[in-house]
């Protein structure tokens, strides 16, 4: 199966079904309106089977490799579509890369079929994480799991766990299972946030896997890579937006894309996202390589490509004028996203540290 | 009834008794009460604040006393701005067009009889005015601006539309500009200055939302709507020179308002930062960078109120630096504070008018501070003012 | 005499050949031979380690077997240029325009008695060639250059004035372009390429100070200097189109060797600094900052490698986006590095050509950025070109 | 006398001595021959009087205060002028300071007929400083003394060392010691830097005098303030010749001023400039305040007026063009000027930290 996907014509297809179904109009009104997914729109993309794409073949998908995803994140982040699909497949990920596999046979071939799943973030240094002890055949955990995005509209959560022994464990939680998120809106109507506060949550031990740190350690390079990929195909966006704005808006009798402040700003911003690109790519193209090296390429690209989206958006609202400031214009749904890019799944100097970790270690030679 | 103007001669005595009087006239609770409330919420405090002001003579107590005010000099109304701050009062931003920008604009070219008509009540009426300059056509470049005015008659036919009138939805009449003369060799001499009263027939008021989910905004259609030509301001023609003036009233005690609370908050923000985030060596690198930055802006502000203090119509060239200054390092500053908060600080906030550029909700700031960069003369414009004009460089 | 030339057939043997070849070849203690030897040091080193080169058959190894060469892939180019750095071995600066851009214009555009006169002392003969486009009131503008050639019986007659020759004082030719038809409509099309022999009567040169204290840059003065009509390239009124390609050539290897010896000294510079000022927690942040950025110009650069192994003329938009992020990212660098050192790193050194962009010497390297940042298309061009050719922004 | 003088006077009068006797073509042929302070100059300002300006009247100045040597300061800068005067009124004001009345009036009076010094760095936080102890009636010395500015053309050079109890004091060393400095060039030719290694250095005890953290912080933010003006002034200077390049310079057929792009960051370096020179003016303003407040704002001005002129001076040069690249073009000296005053007498982290101390410190209010 895996060299059947073309993809080129797979990133052709999505850009060409987000054009249809996700363009500037129907993002508007979602968040002008509402705020979370979009969930008739996350129905379309579970017909179109990209949930499937990387659930391996037994479990109900197409068994392809990481790299498959990269173009579909892009496209998702040139329409800054509010889709929870990069959460989806962080947990997809998760468990097919540790749960057993009666587990995976539960759980993936959901999530193949179109069901939305949040993961925790890989690793969480935060204190008061979530402890899970054991009694009889159950596991009960306690502690608060934040930041975990678009979980209220999960079927399934994937928390992260310490045992006594201080041994990381996944959790699957079910939607079924009636637990209280706290929710809040976030200044980008794409996605939700929810935290989880558990009191001795008691939970039957099949809903638990012990995670290697370096199986998170995947989990979270995964996460970086596509938003850095994300933040590459926002970039575009609204660079493309600003251009076609400046070609059309005149002032002082001239298009503003004449005055030439203006121009090599907007020069400097593509150069930038042609440079993240680049990095993105390699990234991707380094998926199969020795974890730690791809690890750090894709905290790389996260540092790199979330803070020059985030520039860049910042400037084209500014380049766009008056019209920019306003919510009928899409370039804040641009602006808003990068923000969230930049800080979700590990901020700026977090990917910084993985990137360079060698390098500036003592320890190392 | 005593009020803190009966102390206006005296500085010290004056700001003692701003600092007694304030506590008991500020509405209370007014933060929760314009959030929780919502467009009606900010309303009635703008208006509940208002009222206590004027009563006591402060809102217009930097105007001339032969049309009520009772010219209070310049240090006094640093004092007076303050002694606000220092009180957590709500700003009046509802009324700065009222208060200012249209007290100034009828001070230095209306008639008498415009003044008799309108400055009661801005003074004492709780009388709202906006602006109507911008259109959608005419932003940066004003001067091409295309709504019409006929004369026909005893009156003036207004045909156009107008955009980014602040409070333009609850104002009950608009400072507008509009092109009388089409045929003018240049195009900044066709235009007249008009007071518009909002309630005549043919102004609809569309709020424009904003991207921080604020409707300060508001675009104005004007669709064969009849202005009484006694309603035109200064000669006809004359409406390029009398906006400029208009637009300029807001350097001076306006900014000075809007740099103290940043200044403000950015000591609030260091106390509430000291035992957390601030303990980060990077970002508290990055945040006592802002000091000096914040520290040369208030300092050319002040040095701005020495300039008005000496020549009421000059710093001109001093308020283009200042406004270049101000915008880019409030948007910087906002960012920045929006940054460390991680996530969390993404949480979206319900909007809070009438605290000034610095809420406390640093990304609801963040947001807003395009309004600093982009309206009043955008970053850009300033830039081509200062290589030009003051620089001297060629066109 | 056997050269690693004999392995390229096999990257990995041609690799180890290299490997193995390249420690006695290498001048010895070069460093050391330039900075103390001044500009005779350098000429000394670059000679040396030319002939060194050349008589391997690597100096000219990428050119067309027909000429000499022996038509090296690009692979194996790559792995010549790792192997180089790897082995700590100074550029052939010297011989840059000779070996590449000489090369590449006369296998693009010369006649066969050219190639037959020129391309054999390049190759072997240690010759030096120099490039006079810019002028003096030509700079960015290079169309608009003044310098006259006009055709009098077999020679056209030169006049005129060069700027920025790099290696001009110590070069045999130069790729000189001047204007044939001063009546062309557009100032393009009135110029041609000349071959000029730098011995030619007339032709004077004058080092220009550079602000790092070197003196590699020359001025070029020609006072009735006369060409032979065989050394014009190409056709009459084409040189702009010829300069072009000139121009491109330094676009695909060259870059990569200077990228590759930024992103060396990047983790030299870590190494070195571990345990001194990267422990400061700022300086520590702003170091890492530049890694992402390094990674993707070696990304871009080994993509536009790899569409010049496909089209040997393509990638021109990444070649234009690659001198844009190149020349601010190696000033950034450099001036970082500059001031992590304190005032020791202010301290004046001795100028060290042949070592690359980043030769340890923060400062230094960070004057030399400049040249990246300007010559060969300042920034400024490159934000146009962008702008209007690549993203379709009106003039 | 204090009344008597007019400060803008002094600055008119100075600004056209140092554009009659310091102008580009002077400065660019001491620079390409020499380096260090301009000897023949430097009569030339002693002549004048400027280094008895705040010399006590008893010891043969003028006793104005600080504040007179502001605008010096500035038009110094404006210049770039290879001078020592900065580092010659440090070690006036160290000795003014703390010395006896005997000690001042051994030194005074010769620093203000025109005797260059210089101070070691006040407060110097650096390892292996000099180390004093007291045998008999003497002192001796240990330790190196590090950036020593222009000391070696300097008669009295102003060291400062720890006792054995930690105690501070300033130890003068005169030329006629004899003692060896090594001496390094810097890329600014306008100063150079020694370094003074002693190794049991007996001298009279009456050389030495003790100095409070107080007056040795007085000390910096004399030095902060008076970096702060010459970088205002060095802006300014810089600014002003590439404006006049732009107006003049063509390309395309018009003046380079004329292209929006370029008008647009001169116009930011502008703006900046006003904010720096805001801030110098204040801090100048406030010398006689609270030693805490002013020394704040003087560190304040220095970390933000000489990065500011190091970024404009950066991109000044830019402005030029490949003009901007020779040695024959003066805007060099300005950007290694820039890059020195940022580093000298405290980094921007240093002042920034001072600055910043009372607000960021958690045991403050």
């Amino acid at each position: 199966m895996e060299e059947s996907i073309d993809l080129d014509a797979l990133r052709t297809s999505a850009a060409e079904f987000l054009a249809e179904e996700c363009g500037r109009e129907a993002v508007l009104r979602h968040v002008a309106e509402s705020s979370g997914p979009l969930l008739s729109l996350w129905e379309q993309v579970g017909d179109l089977g990209w949930p499937m794409l990387t659930v391996p073949e037994e479990h109900g998908g197409l068994g392809l490799g990481l790299a498959a995803l990269v173009p579909l994140y892009e496209e998702l982040g040139r329409v800054a579509a509010p889709l929870p699909f990069l959460v989806t497949m962080l947990a997809s990920d998760c468990i097919a890369r540790s749960a057993s596999d009666e587990q995976k046979g539960q759980w993936l071939p959901r999530i193949a079929a179109g069901a939305i799943a949040s993961p925790a973030l890989p690793l969480d240094p935060a204190p008061g994480a979530v402890q899970l002890r054991r009694e009889g055949g159950d596991i009960v955990l306690s502690g608060v799991a934040g930041e975990l995005i678009d979980a209220d509209s999960a079927a399934l959560i994937i928390l992260l766990a310490r045992d006594e022994d201080c041994g990381l464990h996944r959790v699957v939680v079910d939607q079924d299972d009636g637990l209280a998120l706290e929710t809040s809106v976030l200044w980008d109507h794409g996605h939700r946030m929810s935290s989880l506060t558990l009191r001795d949550l008691r939970l039957p031990a099949e809903r638990a896997f012990a995670v290697t740190e370096v199986a998170e350690a995947a989990v979270l390079a995964h996460a970086a890579l596509g938003l850095a990929a994300e933040a590459v195909g926002g970039s575009d966006g609204i660079i493309d937006i600003t251009i076609d704005y400046m070609k059309t808006r005149e002032q002082f009798g001239r298009p503003i894309g004449s005055f030439q402040a203006l121009k090599h700003r907007i020069a400097n911003h593509r150069t930038e996202a042609v440079g993240a690109r680049c990095l993105v790519e390699t990234a991707a193209a380094m998926i199969g390589n020795d974890g730690a090296e791809w690890e750090r390429e894709a905290s790389a690209a996260k540092a790199l490509a979330c803070a020059a989206f985030a520039e860049i958006a910042r400037d084209c609202i500014q380049l766009h004028g008056g019209i920019g400031f306003t919510a009928e214009q899409v370039c804040h749904l641009f602006l808003k996203r990068a923000n969230f890019n930049a800080q979700v799944f590990g901020d700026e100097a977090a990917h910084l540290a993985i990137a360079t970790r060698r390098l500036l270690s003592r320890e190392s030679a | 009834m005593t009020t803190p103007l009966d102390h206006a001669a005296d500085i010290d005595q004056f700001r003692a008794a701003l600092r007694a009087w304030l506590p008991g006239a500020i509405p209370p609770d007014w933060r929760r009460r314009v959030q929780d409330g919502g467009e009606e919420g900010y309303l009635e405090v703008q208006r509940a604040w208002y009222n206590e002001l004027s009563a006591a003579g402060l809102a217009s107590a930097h105007w001339p006393a032969a049309w009520g005010g009772c010219d209070l000099p310049l240090a006094q109304q640093i004092v007076y701005y303050e002694e606000m701050l220092a009180a957590d009062a709500p700003m009046t931003d509802l009324y700065s067009i009222s208060l200012y920008h249209m007290a100034a604009t009828l001070f230095g070219h209306g008639t008498d009889a415009q003044r008799d008509r309108y400055l009661e009540g801005a003074r004492t009426g709780g009388v709202v005015w906006c602006q109507g300059f911008s259109e959608p056509g005419a932003g940066s470049d004003l001067a091409s601006l295309r709504t019409k005015a006929v004369r026909k008659g005893d009156s003036y036919i207004i045909n156009g539309q107008k955009i980014w009138s602040s409070y333009g939805l609850w104002a009950d009449y608009c400072l507008l500009l509009a092109r009388t003369d089409p045929e003018a060799k240049r195009k900044h001499d066709g235009l007249s200055f008009f007071i518009l009263d909002m309630k005549t027939p043919g102004v609809t008021v569309r709020p424009i939302r904003q991207i921080s989910g604020d409707a300060e905004f508001c675009e104005i259609f004007l669709d064969d709507v009849e202005i009484p030509a006694e309603n035109l301001l200064g000669a006809e023609n004359n409406g390029w020179n009398i906006a400029q003036s208009t637009l300029t009233t807001e350097r001076g005690l306006l900014t000075y308002e809007y740099v103290e609370r940043l200044a403000h908050s950015y000591d609030a923000d260091a106390r509430a930062g000291r035992d957390s985030w601030l303990r980060d060596p990077v970002k508290a690198r990055q945040f006592a960078a802002f000091y000096p930055r914040i520290r040369a802006l208030r300092h050319m502000v002040a040095k701005l109120l020495d300039v008005l203090a000496r020549e009421p119509h000059g710093g001109n060239d001093l308020a283009t630096y200042i406004k270049l200054y101000w915008g880019p390092l409030l948007q910087d500053y906002t960012g920045f504070m929006a940054s460390v908060d991680g996530l969390a600080g993404l949480v979206e906030t319900t909007p809070l008018r009438g605290a000034g550029p610095t809420t406390g909700m640093h990304y609801y700031d963040f947001l807003w501070s395009y309004s600093w960069t982009i309206a009043g003369g955008s970053n850009e414009i300033m830039r081509n003012v200062i290589a030009e004009r003051l620089l001297g460089l060629p066109r």
